[in-house]
C-alpha cells in the first residue's frame, strides 16, 4: 500500500510540477502600481511636473486616451489648431482660470466635455488622491503654459472636500453660456449632443432624440430633463448616471419649455 | 524492419520521427510548394508541439492492455535480460548524463535578452491628430481610390515608397531592406498575409503617420524604428504610398465594419 | 457503351493536351519577353529606372547608384575584363544581390521563371549584347591549399601587388589612393573593406575573391589582374595565395548578430587601463551592425560605419567597454576633405539643414537608460524623447576622453554637470580601425547617471559618425537597442545541480532495474500494473 | 467506521469556525471594541508576507467548499435516481458521496475561520469597511451556515432511519434543503468578493460604507455571474475529487468487489466532472461579458493586459483535461466486452485531439528569440499564425468536444447489441449527424477568415450550437437505439488497470489547478484594489504578481488540498467498511 | 575627373580654336600620326591628297594648371624636373593648345582603309600617360606599358566599345585594342587619381594630335566635293567638338 500511495503522491506532485514549470516558463508580467505621492507645502514646481508626468503615462492611464491623437482631446501637441493644453486651458471657460479648470475637468470631466468627444472619461478622484490630481494639474499646466500648482493647492483646497466644491461651481460655470431661446442653440451650448444623436450628429450613449417626441410624451421629456435619475429609457440604463441632473438650474423655464417642445416636435 | 514497424514501440518512435520531421522542416517548407509563405518555427512552438505529441503516443500505446504490454516489453528486456548487460549498462550511464546535461544547460547563468512581447497590430485609436487636423480613422477609406487617376496614384506611390521606404522595407516588400538588418524588430514584411492583409487603410495610414513614437505601449514604441512620416509626406503621399503597398504586394485592403485588432490577446 | 466511354475519355485527354501543348506553343516566346518587362517594371525599375539606366526614383538614395545597365557593365563576372557577362553571372547577382550596395537577392521574392526572363529582358537594354560570340566563362581552377606560408606568400604578393594603395595595408579600405576612387558613373566609390566579406559583392569564398582578382569589377576602379599573370609577374598560384590572404583578413564566419553583449567578470587581474591592452584578446567579441539614421530629419543615407565590435568586462567596481569599428580615416583628415564635400554633395542637400561646416570629427556615442528598466519598457532607442531621457557617453576623436550626457531626442545631449563626469576614454587610430575603451565605475555618487547592477540585461545602443564622410547632427549610423550582460559569479548550484541530477537519476534507474530484475528472478509477472487480468 | 462517528473529533472544528466568526463579527461591528482601536490598515504576516498568507488561506477554504457545495448536488440526484429508478446502488453511492462531504465540511469550516482571522487581523481596515457594509449578510450568513451544517447531519445521519417510503422522501427533502443552504451561503459570500470586483458605480472613495446601500452592494455587476459559474465549476470539481478519491479505493482495494464499487464510482465522478466541463465556457462568456460592461479597462486587463499570457496556460489545462478523460474513457473499454470493435477508432479520435490540442495552444504571438523572430518575420508566424487567432481555437474546441462525446458515446455502446430493426439507420444517422457538425465547425472556422469581425462574432455561436444540436439529437436516437438492446456482456468494473486510476489524480489535480488559476484571474484583475477604484491597497503587496509566483502559490495551495483531503479521507476511512454497491455483478451503468 | 580645375570657368573664357590650313595640292598621302598608313585597300588618291596643317590659338585666359601631389609616389615626384602638373587644358607658350586631337569627321564613310599592324604605345611614365592624348584605328594594339614599376591600373571606359580596367603593380606592358571608332575613349588610373588620357580610336588614318609645337598636321582627303570632308578638333578638356569643312580655302588665323 505505501507503494501505491508513493505512486499517488509522484503523480499528483508531477503533474503539479510539470503546471508550475510551464507557468513559470513563459512571459511574466506583473501589474504596475501607481506610486503614492505625497508633498510638503513647499513642493517644487519641478518635482509636481515630475510626478503628474510619471502618473499621465504610468498608472494614470491618462496616455491611453489622452496620448498623441486617440480618443480624447490630445493634451500634450496640439487639439485642432488650440495648442497645448497648458496654452489653452484658461480659455476653456469663462471664469475658471487653468488651474481651477483642469482641476474640474478631472474631477468631473462630463460637466466639462468637450465637443466631438463622447464622455468617457471617469471622475478621477475616485482612483487618485488629491496630491496625484495636483501633480496631473501641473503636469498639464507646463505642457506649454505655467505652472501655478503649488503646495498650498494640495494642502488648502486639496482633497476630497475641494473636489467635491468645485463641482458645483464647474457645473454653473459650464452652464447657461447660452441666454438663446432657440432649441437647437441651447441644445449646443449645453453640450446635449455629447452624449444625444440627432439628425446623425452626436454620440450614442443616451437615447436618440430623432423620433424621440414618437416614442415618449413632452411631459416625459421635462421630466427626464428635470429629474433624469428617475428612470431611464430602456437599453440606457448603463449611462444614466452620465445625465447631469443640473439642467433645471441651467435653463430657464423658457428655455426649458423650447427644448421640450422642440424634441416631442420630433417624431 | 517491417516487423519493427508492426511493434508498438516501433511504431511510435516513427511517429515521432515523422511528427518531428513535419513539425521542423514540413511546415517550412511544404506551403510554399502551394504558394503559401511560411518560416521557419521557434523552438519553443517546436518544443510545445513535439511535448503534444509525445503525451498522444504515451496515451495510444497504454490506452490497450495488449498494445502496452507489447510496448513495454522491449524496455523491460533491456531492464532484466542476462543478454543485453551492455545495452543495460549504457542506458544507465546515458541517461543519467543527458539528464546531468540538460540540468546543467538550464541553471547555468544565461545572458539571454529578455524576451520582447511586442503587438505588431495594436488597435487603432479612433481618430489621430494629423499635422494639425483631426483625422477619424474609424471607417476612414482611402481617398485616393475614388479620386484623379489610380495610375498617377501608384506612380507616385511608388516614387514614394522608393525614396523613402526602401531601405527597411526592402525592394521586394519582404522586410529585407539593406538597412533591416540593424533592427530589432526586424521592418514588417508587407509580402505577409498577417501584416496589411489584415489591415483597412486607415489603420496602414495611422501606422505610417504617427511611425514608432505614435505606438501604444504594446506595440513597444521604444524600439521600433518606423518614422513618424507625417514629418515627411503630405496625407496625399501617405493614401499614395498606401495604394502602392497593396498593389505591389498583391493584398486588398481591408474594408470596413471589421473591426481590427479584435483578435488580439492570446 | 462502356467502351465508348473509354474513347471518350481518351479523346478527351488527347485534346485537353493538345490544347495545353498549343497554348504553351503561342504564349511561349513573347510570353517570356512579356514576363521580364513586367517583372522589371514592376521590381526593378524603382532603382534601375524604366529604361535601365540606373536612374530610377530611388537612384539619389543610394550610393554606390544603381546600375545602369544600358552600358552592360557588370561587376561580377566569370569572364575577362571589359567582356560581358554571362547569363549565369546576372543570374547570380538577382539572385543573391549586391550586399555592400542595396541590390537585394531576390531568390525568395520572384519564380524561376520570373528570375529568367529579367536575365534575358536585362540583356536588351544595351547593345552590346547579341554582338559577336556568347561571352565565356573562364575557367578559374581549383583553389590550392591555405597554409602560414601561403599566407605569407600572399601577404607578400599583396604588397608587390600594390593592392594596400587602395584597401590598405591591413585591407580596412584606407589606402592612399580611396580618396579619389569614383565608379563608371563618376559617383565616389568606397575601396572594399576586405576585412567583411560577408559584404563582398560577387561572394566572400577564397574562389569567389580570386575570381575578382582575375577578372576586376567592372565599372568600379578595381582592375583585373589577368594581364599580370600572362604577363608571368606573378604566377596564378601566387594569386591564389592573394585571394587566400584577403580572405584571411576576415574573420573565420559572418558575425551573427548578439542582441547581448557580455561582459566578463575579471576577477584575479586588473582590468585593462588601455584600449589595445592584451587582455582585450580573451574576451569574447560581439558585432553590432549599424545602418544609416533615416528616422528624424535630416536624415543619412550614407553611413560609413556599418558595423562595431563590442567587447566588455568588469571586475566588480568598474565596467570597461571597447568598441573597434573600420573608419579609413581619422577625421578630420585634409586627405578626405575633397571626398567629404562630394558625399555632402551628393547624398545631403535633399535633407533638411546643411551638415555641420568646418572640419568634423569622429564621433562615437554609447546609449543607455538612466536607469535598469524593470519591465519590457525602455527609452526611445533613438537618443530618447522628451518624457524618457537616455543616458550617454560621448566620444569624440578631436578631444580626449569622454563625457557623460544627457539626452532627450536625437541632437539634445546636454552634458552632465562636470562634477557627475565619471567615464574615462582612450582611444587609437591605426590602420583604418578606431579602437575606443570606455571606462566608468558601475555605480555612481551621481543620480543621473545609469548604475549599472549584474546578472540582468541592460539595454545599450551605440551611433557612430564620420566626420570625413560628411557625417555630423543627425547624419550618423545608428543601432537599436541590444544589451550589456554583466555576468556574475558563478552559483555553485550550476556545478552542484547536474551531479545531483546525475546521481538522482542514476539511482532511480537502478533501483527500477534492480527491481525488475528482482522481480524476474522471483518469477513474478512483469504486469505488476495490470492487476486482476486474468 | 461505523455508522456512528466520534462526534467531538469530527465536529469541533466547524463549531470552532463558527463561534470564531461570530465573534469577530461582534468585535469588529461598527461600534465593536475592535475598530475604535485599529490605528492601522495593515499588519504582516511573517514569512509569506499578507498577500500569500491570505491567499492561501482563501483558496484552500474555496476548494473545500467547491467540493462541499457541488458533491450535495449530485449525492441528491443519486439518491433521486435511486429513489424513482428503485436502484439501490446509486442510493449507497449518494451515501458514500455524503459521508466524504461530512468530513470535507469540518475542512471547510476550518479554512473559513482561518481566512477570516487573517483578513481581521492583516487588512483590518478593509474588514471594518466590509463589514459596515455587509454585516446583516454576514450574520444571515453565519446563521445559514448553522442550518446548512444541522442539515447535513440530519442527512446523513438519518440516511439508514428514513430509508424508506415516505420517510425517505423527506429524507430526499431534506438533501434538496442542504443544497439551498449551501447554496445560498456561497451566494451571499459571492457577494462580498464581487462588490470588491465591482462595487456599484455611486460608490465612490468618500461614501462612507455606513451610506452604501446593501442592496446594491449585495447584487453588484458581477454577483450573478459569478454565482453560476462556481455552481458549475463546483459540480465538475466534486465530481473530479470524487473521481479521484474512488480512484484511490480502488487503488487500495483488497477485494474484488471493492474494486469494482469504486472503479464504477471513479467512472460516475468522472462523467459528472467531463459533463458539466462542457457548460463551463459558457458560464465564463457570461462573466467575461459583465466584466467588460462593468469596466473595459478592467476587462481589458483580463484579456489583453498583464494577464493575456494566462489564458495559454489555460488552454494547456484543458488540454490536458481533454486528453486524459478521453482516455480514461478508452481505457476503460477494455472492461468492457464488445468494445473491441471500437477500439481500432481510438486512435483516429486521438490524433483529433492531440491536433486539437496544437491548435488551441498554438500561440498568436510566439515566444522566439531574435534570430527566430527575423526568420519568422515578425512574431506572428506566416503559416501558423492563422492558428493564433479566436476562429482557429473556437474550430478546436468545438471538434475536441465533439470528439469527447464521441469516445462517451461509443463507449455507452461498447456493450450493447441493439435489437430495434432500424439501428443501423439510426447509427448511421448519427454518423452523419457528427460529420455534418464536424463540417458545420470547420466550415465556420475557416469562413470565419474571410468574413468581419462582427459576423465572425456569430459563428462561434452556430458552431456552439451545432454541437449542442448534434449532443442532444445524438443522445436522443441513442437512447431509442438503445432500448431494449441485447448486452454483449455485462461491463466488468473494476477490472481496469491501475494507469486508468492515475489518469483520474491528473484529472482531479488539474481541475483543482485550473481552479485556482482562475481564481487568480479574477481576483488579480483588480490589481492595486481591495475594492475596485474604491479602497486601494496600500499595502507593500499591492501588486498583482506575476503568473509565474501564483502559480507557485497555486501549486502549494493544490498540495496543501490533497494533503488534507488525504488526511481526512485517511482518518475516516480508519475504521470503516466500504458501503458496496454491488455493481460488480450487475451490468449496465 | 578634372580634379581642382573649375570646368564651367574655363569654358566660359571664350576658347577660339584658330585653324592654319596649307591644303595644298600634292603632298604625302597619309598623316604622320596614324603610324605609316600603307595604302592597300583604298589607297589615297596622289592627285586629291593634300596636307592640312594648321595650329590650335587658345584665346581668353589660359586656366592655371593643378599641380599634382605626387608626395605618395616619390619614384615618379623623381621623375619630374619641376612639380608635376595637370594636362587637361595645354596652353603653349604662344597661346596654341595641345593635346587637341584633330580627326576627318564624315566624308570616308565609302572607304576603307587596312589597320596597321604595328601597335601604338601609350607608356605610364612618371605617373602620367605618355601621350596624353592619342589616335589609334579600330583594331590596332595599343600596348600600354608600365616604365614607374609600381602599381598603375588602366581603367578605360568606352561607351562604343567595350572597355577593359587591367592592373600593372610593376613595369611591365599589356596590349589592347578598340573594335569601333570611338572618340574619345577615356582612361584613367583609380590609383593615381590624377593620371587620364584620352584615346581617339578612328575606322582612318587620318587624325592628329595637336602637340607642343605650334602645328598641328593631318592628311586630308580631297574627294571629288571638296567641301564635304570635315575636320574635327577635339581638344581633350571637356571633348567638345568643332567641326570645320575641309575645303582648302582656310587661310591662316581664320577663327572658327
Amino acid at each position: 500500500m505505501w507503494q501505491t500511495n508513493l505512486k499517488v503522491l509522484a503523480v499528483v506532485l508531477g503533474t503539479v510540477a510539470v503546471f508550475t514549470i510551464v507557468s513559470s516558463s513563459i512571459p511574466q508580467l506583473q501589474s504596475v502600481v501607481p506610486e503614492d505621492l505625497s508633498f510638503s507645502g513647499d513642493v517644487t514646481a519641478e518635482e509636481l511636473v515630475a510626478a503628474g508626468q510619471a502618473l499621465f503615462e504610468g498608472a494614470g492611464g491618462c496616455a491611453d486616451c489622452h496620448g498623441l491623437g486617440t480618443r480624447a482631446p490630445n493634451l500634450l501637441t496640439d487639439e485642432a489648431g488650440t495648442g497645448q493644453i497648458g496654452v489653452r486651458c484658461a480659455r476653456r471657460v469663462t471664469g475658471q482660470d487653468c488651474k481651477a479648470y483642469l482641476f474640474n475637468s478631472l474631477v468631473d470631466p462630463n460637466a466639462l466635455q468637450v465637443e466631438g468627444y463622447i464622455p468617457i472619461m471617469a471622475d478621477m478622484s475616485r482612483t487618485l488622491s488629491s496630491e496625484q490630481l495636483w501633480a496631473l494639474v501641473a503636469f498639464l499646466q507646463s505642457q506649454g503654459g505655467e505652472v501655478t500648482v503649488t503646495g498650498a493647492d494640495i494642502e488648502s483646497e486639496g482633497g476630497v472636500e475641494s473636489a467635491g466644491a468645485a463641482q458645483p461651481a464647474a457645473v454653473t460655470a459650464a452652464g447657461p453660456t447660452s441666454t438663446s431661446s432657440d432649441p437647437v442653440e441651447i441644445m449646443t451650448a449645453n453640450a446635449c449632443l455629447g452624449c444625444h444623436v440627432m439628425d446623425g450628429t452626436g454620440a450614442p450613449i443616451g437615447p436618440s432624440f430623432d423620433g424621440i417626441g414618437g416614442r415618449v410624451s413632452a411631459d416625459y421629456i421635462r421630466q427626464s430633463i428635470l429629474d433624469p435619475r428617475a428612470g431611464a429609457s430602456e437599453g440606457y440604463e448603463a449611462f444614466i448616471q452620465l445625465m447631469p441632473a443640473t439642467f433645471g438650474e441651467q435653463l430657464s423655464a423658457a428655455q426649458l419649455e423650447a427644448v421640450v417642445q422642440f424634441l416631442a416636435d420630433r417624431r | 524492419m517491417g516487423k519493427h514497424l508492426r511493434h508498438p514501440l516501433g511504431q511510435s518512435v516513427t511517429v515521432l520521427v515523422a511528427a518531428y520531421l513535419l513539425i521542423k522542416f514540413g511546415i517550412v517548407y511544404l506551403p510554399p510548394l502551394i504558394g503559401i509563405a511560411s518560416a521557419p518555427l521557434p523552438s519553443s512552438v517546436v518544443l510545445q508541439y513535439m511535448i503534444t505529441v509525445i503525451v498522444g503516443l504515451l496515451l495510444w500505446v497504454s490506452d490497450n492492455e495488449e498494445r502496452w504490454a507489447k510496448f513495454k516489453q522491449p524496455m523491460h528486456r533491456v531492464m532484466v535480460d542476462p543478454e543485453q548487460k551492455v545495452a543495460r549498462a549504457v542506458l544507465l550511464l546515458a541517461t543519467p548524463l543527458l539528464v546531468a546535461f540538460v540540468t546543467f544547460d538550464r541553471v547555468r547563468p544565461s545572458v539571454a535578452a529578455p524576451v520582447s512581447f511586442r503587438s505588431i497590430h495594436p488597435a487603432p485609436p479612433g481618430q489621430i491628430d494629423f499635422q494639425g487636423r483631426t483625422l477619424r480613422l474609424t471607417g476612414l477609406e482611402n481617398p485616393l481610390r475614388s479620386r484623379g487617376s489610380e495610375d498617377e496614384h501608384l506612380e507616385e506611390g511608388k516614387r514614394i515608397y522608393y525614396q523613402n521606404c526602401v531601405a527597411c522595407h526592402g525592394d521586394g516588400l519582404a522586410g529585407l531592406g539593406h538597412y533591416s538588418q540593424g533592427f530589432n524588430p526586424v521592418p514588417l514584411s508587407f509580402q505577409d498575409v498577417g501584416t496589411i492583409a489584415q489591415l483597412t487603410e486607415s489603420v496602414v495610414f495611422w501606422r505610417i503617420a504617427k511611425g514608432g513614437p505614435g505606438l501604444p505601449n504594446e506595440g513597444g514604441p521604444w524600439n521600433s524604428a518606423m518614422p513618424a512620416w507625417e514629418d515627411f509626406l503630405s496625407e496625399d503621399d501617405i493614401w499614395a504610398v498606401i495604394m502602392f503597398l497593396y498593389e505591389q504586394a498583391g493584398h486588398s485592403p481591408r474594408t470596413w465594419g471589421e473591426e481590427p485588432g479584435e483578435e488580439g490577446g492570446h | 457503351m462502356r467502351i465508348l466511354g473509354v474513347v471518350k475519355g481518351q479523346l478527351g485527354a488527347a485534346a485537353v493536351l493538345a490544347l495545353f501543348l498549343l497554348g504553351a506553343g503561342a504564349g511561349g516566346v513573347s510570353g517570356q519577353e512579356g514576363l521580364g518587362k513586367t517583372t522589371y517594371d514592376k521590381w526593378c525599375s524603382g532603382c534601375h529606372g524604366v529604361d535601365g539606366d540606373g536612374r530610377g526614383v530611388a537612384a539619389e538614395y543610394m550610393l554606390p547608384r544603381p546600375r545602369d545597365f544600358t552600358l552592360a557593365l557588370y561587376q561580377i563576372r566569370t569572364t575577362a575584363s571589359g567582356e560581358l557577362p554571362t547569363d549565369a553571372d546576372i543570374r547570380r547577382i538577382i539572385d543573391v544581390g549586391m550586399p555592400t550596395t542595396t541590390m537585394p537577392g531576390w531568390e525568395d521574392l520572384l519564380s524561376e521563371a520570373e528570375r529568367d526572363a529579367l536575365v534575358d529582358y536585362l540583356k536588351t537594354f544595351s547593345r552590346f549584347f547579341g554582338q559577336g560570340d556568347e561571352p565565356q566563362a573562364i575557367d578559374f581552377g581549383r583553389a590550392t591549399k591555405v597554409s602560414d606560408a601561403v599566407l605569407t606568400e600572399g601577404r607578400e604578393q599583396y604588397q608587390v601587388m600594390e593592392c594596400f594603395k587602395c584597401h590598405g595595408e591591413f585591407g580596412r579600405g584606407d589606402g592612399t589612393s580611396a580618396t579619389t576612387l569614383e565608379d563608371a558613373g563618376s559617383f565616389p566609390i568606397r575601396a572594399a573593406d576586405l576585412t567583411e566579406n560577408w559584404k563582398f559583392n560577387g561572394g566572400g569564398s577564397v574562389e569567389d575573391i580570386f575570381r575578382r582578382l582575375r577578372t576586376g569589377l567592372d565599372g568600379t576602379p578595381m582592375p583585373s589582374y589577368q594581364d599580370v599573370v600572362d604577363a608571368g609577374v606573378i604566377t596564378e598560384e601566387q594569386l591564389w595565395s592573394v585571394a587566400h590572404y584577403v580572405r584571411s583578413l576576415a574573420p573565420e564566419d559572418a558575425p551573427g548578430i548578439d542582441e547581448v553583449i557580455r561582459a566578463e567578470l575579471i576577477q584575479d587581474a586588473a582590468l585593462p587601463t588601455t584600449a589595445d591592452d592584451p587582455a582585450w584578446d580573451e574576451v569574447s567579441v560581439s558585432y553590432i551592425p549599424l545602418v544609416g539614421q533615416i528616422i528624424v530629419s535630416p536624415r543619412w543615407f550614407d553611413p560609413r560605419v556599418d558595423g562595431l565590435w563590442v567587447q566588455a568586462m568588469h571586475d566588480g567596481q568598474e565596467l570597461a567597454m571597447r568598441i573597434r569599428w573600420s573608419d579609413p580615416s581619422q577625421s578630420p583628415d585634409p586627405d578626405w576633405a575633397e571626398w567629404k564635400a562630394r558625399i555632402i554633395d551628393l547624398m545631403a542637400p535633399k535633407e533638411g539643414d546643411p551638415p555641420e561646416a568646418g572640419p568634423t570629427p569622429d564621433r562615437l556615442v554609447v546609449q543607455f537608460p538612466k536607469e535598469v528598466p524593470t519591465g519590457l519598457e525602455r527609452p526611445y532607442f533613438l537618443m530618447g524623447d522628451q518624457r524618457n531621457p537616455v543616458y550617454q557617453w560621448r566620444w569624440r576623436s578631436d578631444q580626449p576622453g569622454a563625457v557623460e550626457a544627457e539626452a532627450r531626442g536625437l541632437g539634445t545631449a546636454t552634458p552632465l554637470p562636470s562634477a557627475e563626469q565619471a567615464v574615462t576614454a582612450s582611444a587609437t587610430f591605426a590602420d583604418g580601425q578606431w579602437t575606443l575603451m570606455l571606462r566608468r565605475p558601475i555605480t555612481t555618487e551621481s543620480v543621473s547617471d545609469l548604475d549599472f547592477t549584474t546578472g540582468e540585461a541592460i539595454p545599450v545602443a551605440f551611433f557612430a559618425w564620420d566626420g570625413d564622410n560628411g557625417e555630423s547632427g543627425t547624419r550618423a549610423a545608428i543601432s537599436s537597442w541590444y544589451f550589456v550582460f554583466l555576468e556574475e559569479p558563478t552559483p555553485a548550484t550550476v556545478f552542484i545541480a547536474p551531479l545531483a541530477a546525475f546521481a538522482i537519476t542514476g539511482g532511480l534507474g537502478l533501483l527500477v532495474v534492480g527491481r525488475a530484475r528482482k522481480r524476474e528472478q522471483e518469477g513474478i509477472v512483469t504486469e505488476d500494473e495490470t492487476p486482476d487480468e486474468a | 467506521m461505523s455508522e456512528r462517528l466520534p462526534s467531538g473529533a469530527r465536529r469541533w472544528p466547524l463549531w470552532l469556525g463558527g463561534i470564531g466568526l461570530v465573534t469577530l463579527l461582534t468585535l469588529v461591528s461598527p461600534d465593536g471594541i475592535l475598530a475604535q482601536e485599529i490605528s492601522r490598515s495593515y499588519r504582516d504576516f511573517p514569512l509569506i508576507g499578507s498577500r500569500t498568507a491570505i491567499w492561501i488561506a482563501a483558496e484552500v477554504h474555496l476548494l473545500f467548499a467547491a467540493f462541499v457545495l457541488g458533491v450535495p448536488m449530485f449525492a441528491v440526484v443519486a439518491e433521486a435516481i435511486g429513489i424513482f429508478g428503485k436502484d439501490r446502488k446509486y442510493d449507497k453511492l449518494a451515501k458514500e458521496f455524503t459521508r466524504l462531504l461530512l468530513v470535507a465540511y469540518s475542512a471547510t469550516a476550518i479554512w473559513g475561520a482561518i481566512l477570516s482571522f487573517l483578513l481581521v487581523t492583516l487588512y483590518p481596515r478593509l474588514w471594518v469597511y466590509l463589514t459596515q457594509i455587509f454585516a446583516p449578510s454576514m450574520w444571515a450568513y453565519a446563521g445559514l451556515f448553522f442550518l446548512e451544517s444541522f442539515t447535513l447531519y440530519l442527512y446523513y445521519y438519518g440516511w439508514d432511519r428514513w430509508a424508506e417510503g415516505r420517510a425517505k422522501l423527506m429524507h430526499w427533502g431534506l438533501g434538496i434543503m442542504l443544497n439551498v443552504f449551501g447554496t445560498t451561503v456561497m451566494f451571499i459570500a459571492n457577494s462580498w468578493l464581487t462588490f470588491m470586483m465591482s462595487p456599484p458605480a455611486d460608490v465612490t472613495p468618500d461614501t462612507s460604507p455606513a451610506m452604501v446601500q446593501f442592496w446594491s452592494a449585495f447584487a453588484n455587476a458581477t454577483w450573478m455571474p459569478i454565482n453560476i459559474h462556481r455552481i458549475i465549476a463546483n459540480v465538475v470539481f466534486g465530481g473530479a475529487i470524487v473521481g479521484a478519491y474512488a480512484a484511490y479505493r480502488f487503488l487500495i482495494a483488497e477485494t474484488d468487489e471493492e474494486r469494482a464499487h469504486y472503479d464504477w464510482m471513479g467512472y460516475v465522478g468522472n462523467l459528472i466532472a467531463i459533463g458539466a466541463l462542457i457548460v463551463l465556457p459558457f458560464a465564463g462568456y457570461y462573466l467575461g461579458r459583465e466584466i467588460y460592461e462593468y469596466s473595459p479597462g478592467m476587462g481589458q486587463t483580463l484579456m489583453g493586459g498583464f494577464m493575456s499570457w494566462l489564458w495559454i496556460i489555460q488552454a494547456f489545462l484543458i488540454g490536458v483535461l481533454f486528453l486524459t478523460g478521453n482516455y480514461y474513457l478508452w481505457v476503460g473499454m477494455g472492461r468492457i466486452p464488445g468494445a473491441e470493435r471500437f477500439m481500432p477508432y481510438t486512435k483516429y479520435m486521438l490524433i483529433v485531439l492531440v491536433v486539437g490540442v496544437i491548435v488551441w495552444a498554438t500561440p498568436h504571438t510566439m515566444i522566439a528569440s531574435r534570430a527566430e523572430i527575423a526568420a519568422m518575420g515578425g512574431t506572428y508566424h506566416p503559416f501558423l499564425g492563422v492558428l493564433g487567432v479566436m476562429s482557429a481555437k473556437n474550430t478546436a474546441v468545438n471538434i475536441m468536444i465533439l470528439t469527447t462525446f464521441l469516445s462517451f458515446l461509443l463507449y455507452r455502446r461498447a456493450n450493447k447489441e441493439p435489437v430495434v430493426e432500424w439501428a443501423r439507420t439510426g447509427t448511421m444517422i448519427q454518423g452523419v449527424l457528427f460529420v455534418v457538425c464536424a463540417g458545420i465547425v470547420i466550415f465556420y472556422g475557416i469562413y470565419g477568415y474571410f468574413v468581419t469581425a462582427i459576423v465572425r462574432i456569430g459563428f462561434s455561436v452556430y458552431q456552439v450550437l451545432a454541437v449542442i444540436a448534434t449532443i442532444f439529437s445524438v443522445v436522443a436516437i441513442d437512447v431509442a437505439i438503445g432500448r431494449g438492446a441485447k448486452s454483449r456482456g455485462a461491463i466488468r468494473w473494476g477490472q481496469m488497470p491501475e494507469r486508468s486510476q492515475y489518469a483520474l489524480f491528473i484529472l482531479a489535480v488539474t481541475f483543482t489547478w485550473l481552479m485556482g488559476l482562475m481564481g487568480y484571474a479574477r481576483s488579480g484583475i483588480r490589481q492595486h484594489w481591495h475594492v475596485w477604484e474604491v479602497v486601494r491597497d496600500t499595502s507593500e503587496y499591492a501588486s498583482t504578481p506575476a503568473l509565474g509566483y501564483a502559480s507557485q502559490i497555486i501549486s502549494v495551495c493544490v498540495l496543501i488540498f490533497f494533503g488534507l483531503v488525504a488526511f481526512i479521507f485517511w482518518v475516516g476511512g480508519l475504521a470503516e467498511k466500504p458501503v458496496l454497491s454491488g455493481v460488480g455483478s450487475e451490468g449496465g451503468d | 575627373m578634372f580634379d581642382g580645375i573649375d570646368l564651367k570657368k574655363v569654358l566660359a573664357a571664350t576658347v577660339a580654336v584658330f585653324i592654319a590650313t596649307g591644303c595644298g595640292g600634292g603632298g604625302d598621302g597619309g598623316g604622320d600620326s596614324g603610324g605609316g598608313a600603307a595604302a592597300v585597300e583604298n589607297p589615297v588618291d596622289a592627285a586629291t591628297a593634300g596636307n592640312i596643317s594648321g595650329s590650335i590659338a587658345f584665346e581668353g585666359d589660359a586656366p592655371a594648371m593643378q599641380t599634382i601631389d605626387m608626395e605618395e609616389e616619390p619614384v615618379c615626384a623623381d621623375k619630374h624636373a619641376s612639380t608635376p602638373m595637370t594636362e587637361d587644358v595645354v596652353v603653349n607658350d604662344n597661346g596654341t593648345l595641345a593635346n587637341v586631337f584633330v580627326y576627318v569627321k564624315e566624308g570616308l564613310e565609302s572607304l576603307q582603309f587596312p589597320t596597321p599592324s604595328q601597335p601604338v604605345m601609350l607608356d605610364q611614365n612618371g605617373c602620367m600617360y605618355r601621350p596624353h592624348v592619342l589616335g589609334v584605328m579600330a583594331g590596332q594594339d595599343i600596348t600600354i606599358k608600365n616604365s614607374d614599376g609600381l602599381l598603375h591600373n588602366i581603367n578605360a571606359s568606352p561607351t562604343e566599345n567595350r572597355g577593359f580596367n587591367m592592373s600593372q603593380p610593376v613595369a611591365m606592358e599589356g596590349t589592347r585594342s578598340f573594335r569601333v571608332a570611338e572618340v574619345m575613349v577615356p582612361l584613367r588610373c583609380d590609383v593615381h587619381g590624377w593620371m587620364t588620357a584620352y584615346i581617339g580610336v578612328l575606322d582612318h588614318p587620318f587624325h592628329a594630335v595637336s602637340g607642343g609645337d605650334d602645328v598641328a598636321r593631318l592628311a586630308c582627303q580631297r574627294t571629288d566635293q571638296p567641301a564635304d570632308g570635315t575636320l574635327v578638333f577635339r581638344p581633350a578638356l571637356g571633348l567638345h567638338d568643332r567641326v570645320e569643312p575641309c575645303s582648302g580655302e582656310h587661310s591662316p588665323g581664320k577663327t572658327l
